[in-house]
């Protein structure tokens, strides 16, 4: 269970199993809900973009690659962060910006990383995260190293020109990334038909004449299945993939949304396919899970989550010094750099 | 006098703007049907209409360049970006474009268009979502730079904004967004692109900020031992050297209190002309309070800490005056 | 004859007319031929790019717009310009800096102009006119003008992020205008294929849900058509169409380059489909030209550019004052703001 | 001494820095098969081969963000912005991506990225091909920023920025490719980033310059009656203040000649920061020669006229030390 390892690359290796998927997926879930609330009980600053209801996405893509493939996420990444393998500490500390958080509490809500897992700093400027899953993939080909990049962004970003110029430029060097859209129907306030005039973002993969996939996104099984051929093809040589993962968030864009944009309905219709639930009755038919032991996850994962919670409750602010330690190498921090792929 | 929010104030100025002249209108990402990310156009949509009031993909580059292609064609496009860094996806229709049309057409064709964008540290939203950025823009022939403080300043500068025959940049400190102050909407009221105002008058030292440290400067004049001058600059460029170097002259210190590093402030331009302009006059060397060269960090003390706040700002003018030498900055004093 | 008007309006209205048409094409082609030659006296500074073979795009858009739609194209816009109706002194003097040209040579090869027909400053930045001509058609939709706003750019410019953004931002909008990409095969000295992983540019419309025409960029009328259909439909408020014109340039990508890098054969399969010749026995057929005249019109045109490039050369340098009479209104040069639809 | 041409030295530089260190590799516009459209990259993808010599598509955002997640996985990418203004459509991959990644990740992931980028006026590309633009990078946290002056300077300042750990942007003026000059190449050859050079000694007047600037000051070095002393700033940040304040501190007067506006240059940070290090020491104010506040036109005549030439550095030069008055620029006297 998670709370038995602080360590992120343990936590991703777990994943093997299918009972710990479905733990990881209610994690993502309880771990959202504690954000929530600690953003009314005050401990959040800014901003911060929930994924709940977008689960099985960020537990579909961590089983299908490696620790060291490298991800480039959005600031809508508290999901991916876990499922990767970042704790709930390294979570929820860094946005209650406490030193116990995975980037120390220099970056908060919009900017998880942590390198043992392959993920980059995310990203907090739409587009941004494309381009460098291209240079992680160049780099991968340059060293000789079969690893592939994962470029994770939502619909929106499909109208952004770092978007067009990532794919064309991938396609045209068949560098090994999987371009991961997740389609939850809304860029911040507005519903996709108001921004894009296709309605399927996968269709876009013919300008670049590579394959144009979609997935249920709510099916953990669906989309750890089209990650694995679009890893595998990369991996082959064969060139990069867009694959559209049909999801939709329960919450607003961010804190202060209520999401009274969406149609009424809406929100129902996609509670009715949960994909907590779709996964958790598949292992009750496959005997991983035994009936009603749902409950007892959920009440599992909260216990763990508050315990996290408190821990980084507990953890103080990080020292002033910090501000300056890390602009530079001349900085006081020094060279610790990572060094991706060094067996 | 009726409390009003600085948000409303940007409100005000669009909707007075629109209601004047049919050829303003409003472009950016989630500024029409939900009212603004910082809720600055709520109700305009159903004032103006979906053809006036214009929500965006989410294409920077688009709306920037469509809004120079309208500008040149008649309209007065007015677009907001929603946290000024994300123009660095854009910044060649703005700099390179809009900014060159007038020259390359001898004068024909002219880009009446504002952005305005939110900006600036103090509340959490990261290094990605809290910078200035003034200097991408200073200086580059036939753009102008604004600075908003208040509701007043950010009513008066957006109107002469729309007014005006070429491209302007406004930034509104979003810190400020949720401030409330007295304050009379007049629609003819404008502060014309270019002036400074004296905020405070002193004696001992000529303080010139903007943006969201004149608050902060205002609360340090209450502190500090020395009668200090403070201007508000509200137009980075063209800044009114007039109004600094006379104040200058009276006072004898100058000292400039911004929110931006060293490298990279309008600091280091006012500085030079001014020592420059009042060279043998000036008592006390030129001082500068910057933020330090780092990134805007997230955790809430150390954002307090990076940015100027009025105890820092009162040593620093403190020191000065007391002893005429440029007094270090907290990160190189022994904390 | 072109010598005959100094009116950039006349000069256009006469493309009504087919024989002017062909004698345009052939002002276009001298013309470019002189600007080389004028390099090579030392007349022109900085660089210039041609566009010789590409004549039939020119002659066929300009035919198909009105003078008052608004036209955004590249640095390659010699043609373009002369097509639309910016004189041969116009275009010339520009290129050579000196007053007579018309950004009174302020701007040089890569920033012709004249509002009288539409033409803004052509951009120098790939793909920065294409959002300029978005907003141009937000503008005549607005002023409730059936305006259209051409873009013209070339097939390399395809892969930048402009691009994605304008087509997407038009399509949504349903703007007026037509996205011209002139195919001629090179994006400076690379082939198209190792910069884009598809053949035809116009299948791109497809992610954005607009019409994608391809056309034989060599043949004015074939050009002229398939304008007149995407303008009618612009006019119409049906929305934007990207047409992709299939061309050549006989020359380098621009003074300099001696265009090594064009496979053996290449360049002469194109000059046997000249867009000149083509259109040239055309009108033979039509008995609108009479057989052998051909000769004749190449020999008047070839007087009256010599007899324009005399008159630019003997055309001073802008004054002095000029560098700073056209920053901002307060400039020198004031306010003489061009009124475009005012009538 | 063999004289060579200041590309060659780009060359030689990337040539070298290849064979040293196989993680070097380099990305940009037809700089691979074509040899680069300046001819900086001639021959390297023969030598290093396709997947270190790699031409790009017309897609800035996309190859410089490629090259800061290569960098960031192990690679030393060297990226060609054939004109600098074309990162206007890239910027933020490189001031909002590469410089905070070292931040965000608490010195865990750095960007060892190289933009290098021809820069600057004199050869009639018109005025969105001929800007310095060094104000859009200089003082963002986390990005070193240098300009070549010939062929030695930008041999040590490229295999310089190519060994830092940090991302750095190499502006190379484009008018001194074809320059020639006496140099010996050495591959151990360095120049320091954040040092500036003492280019002439002097005792009338210190004149700050970088640059095509450079031998525009030297030239009027031989002409002003002024025995003045030429510092090559090289690196525009972090700068060299030690170098400038002590020679300032011998001389007593300061001059900057830059290729820029008054309101983007580098000057003002160098003067301002001077006259509060030298504060009462100086004969004469601190002295600007800027370009006028104006687009890079396009003809000859008017472009010679724009950047500063010897005569004027001269003629501004002379009156400041004459005077120790600072003399109004060109554009302002009756011409
Ligand atoms: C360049 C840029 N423009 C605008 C924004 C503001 N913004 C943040 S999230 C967002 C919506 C993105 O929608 P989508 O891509 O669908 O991702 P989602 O939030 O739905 O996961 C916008 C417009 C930004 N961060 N960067
Ligand atoms: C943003 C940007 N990147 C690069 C360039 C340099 N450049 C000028 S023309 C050109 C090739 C454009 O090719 P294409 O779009 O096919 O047009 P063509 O020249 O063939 O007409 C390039 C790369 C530029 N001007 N702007
Ligand atoms: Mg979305
Ligand atoms: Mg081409």
């Amino acid at each position: 269970m998670i709370s038995n390892s602080n360590s992120p690359l343990a936590r991703r290796e777990a994943l093997g199993d299918r009972r710990e998927q479905l733990v990881r997926m209610i994690e993502i879930r309880n771990v959202e809900e504690r954000i929530q609330k600690l953003f009314a009980e005050g401990h959040i600053r800014g901003s911060t973009h929930l994924a709940n209801g977008q689960e099985a996405v960020a537990v579909g893509i961590a089983r299908a690659i490696d620790p060291d493939d490298i991800v480039t996420c959005t600031y809508r990444g508290h999901g991916h962060a876990l499922a990767l393998g970042v704790t709930p500490q390294g979570v929820i500390g860094e946005i209650c910006g406490r030193v116990i958080g995975c980037a120390g509490g220099l970056g908060g809500s919009m900017h998880l990383v942590e390198p043992s897992v392959g993920l980059l700093p995310t990203f907090a400027i739409v587009g941004a995260g494309l381009p460098v899953a291209c240079g992680a993939a160049m780099a991968a080909r340059a060293r000789g190293k079969d690893r592939v990049a994962v470029a994770i962004f939502g619909d929106g970003s499909t109208n952004i020109g770092a978007f067009h110029e990532s794919l064309n430029f991938a396609a045209i060097r068949k560098l090994p990334v999987v371009f991961v859209c997740e389609n939850n129907l809304y860029g911040e306030y507005t519903r996709i038909q108001l921004t894009t005039p296709v309605e399927d973002i996968a269709i876009r993969a013919t300008g670049y004449n590579i394959p144009g996939i979609i997935v249920d996104g709510q099916d953990v099984d669906a989309v750890a299945a089209a990650m694995a051929n679009a890893v595998a093809r990369a991996r082959a040589g064969d060139g990069p993939s867009l694959i559209e993962m049909k999801t939709y968030r329960y919450s607003g864009h961010s804190r202060s949304d209520p999401a009274t944009y969406r149609p009424a309905g809406e929100l129902d219709a996609w509670l009715k396919r949960d994909p907590i639930n779709i996964f958790a009755d598949r292992l009750e038919g496959e005997k991983v899970i035994a009936s009603g032991e749902l409950a007892t996850l959920f009440d599992d994962v909260r216990v763990a989550v508050e315990a996290a919670t408190q821990e980084v409750l507990a953890s103080p602010a990080p020292d002033m010094a910090e501000i300056l330690s890390h602009v530079s190498a001349r900085s006081a921090g020094g060279d610790q750099r990572w060094n991706f792929w060094s067996k | 006098m009726a409390k009003i929010w600085n948000r409303q104030a940007v409100l005000r100025a669009l909707d007075d703007a629109m209601a004047e002249d049919p050829a303003v209108i409003i472009m950016g990402e989630d500024i029409a049907a939900a009212g603004g990310p910082f809720k600055v156009t709520e109700g305009l949509l159903a004032v103006h209409g979906p053809d006036r009031v214009i929500d965006t993909p989410i294409s920077e580059m688009a709306f920037l360049g469509a809004a120079v292609g309208a500008a040149v064609c008649g309209m007065k496009p007015v677009v907001e970006m929603m946290f000024i860094e994300f123009i660095g996806v854009a910044l060649d229709e703005l700099t390179t474009q809009a900014a060159t049309m007038r020259f390359l057409s001898r004068g024909k064709l002219t880009v009446p268009m504002v952005v305005r964008a939110s900006a600036g540290a103090g509340q959490g939203f990261g290094c990605q979502h809290s910078q200035m950025l003034d200097h991408w823009f200073r200086g580059t022939p036939g753009l102008k730079v604004c600075v908003t403080s208040n509701a007043r300043t950010t009513y008066g500068l957006l109107r002469s904004a729309i007014d005006d025959p070429d491209p302007v940049v406004v930034l509104e400190p979003r810190v400020l967004y949720a401030e409330r102050e007295d304050y009379e909407f007049d629609k003819n009221y404008r502060i014309p692109l270019g002036t400074a105002e004296v905020v405070r008058s002193g004696k001992d030292a000529t303080v010139v900020t903007c943006g969201a440290m004149v608050r902060v400067v205002k609360e340090a004049a209450e502190k500090t031992s020395a009668n200090i001058e403070i201007i508000d600059l509200l137009t980075l460029w063209p800044w009114d050297r007039r109004t600094v170097v006379e104040s200058v002259q009276r006072t004898g210190r100058l000292v400039t209190v911004e929110e931006a590093t060293m490298g990279s402030g309008w600091g280091g331009e006012v500085c030079a002309t001014v020592s420059t302009e009042c060279f043998g006059k000036l008592k006390a060397p030129p001082h500068r309070i910057t933020l330090p060269d780092a990134p805007v960090p997230y955790s809430g003390a150390l954002e307090a800490r990076y940015l100027p706040n009025a105890d820092y700002v009162t040593q620093q003018v403190d020191a000065l005056v007391a002893t005429n030498r440029s007094p270090a900055p907290w990160w190189r004093m022994a904390s």
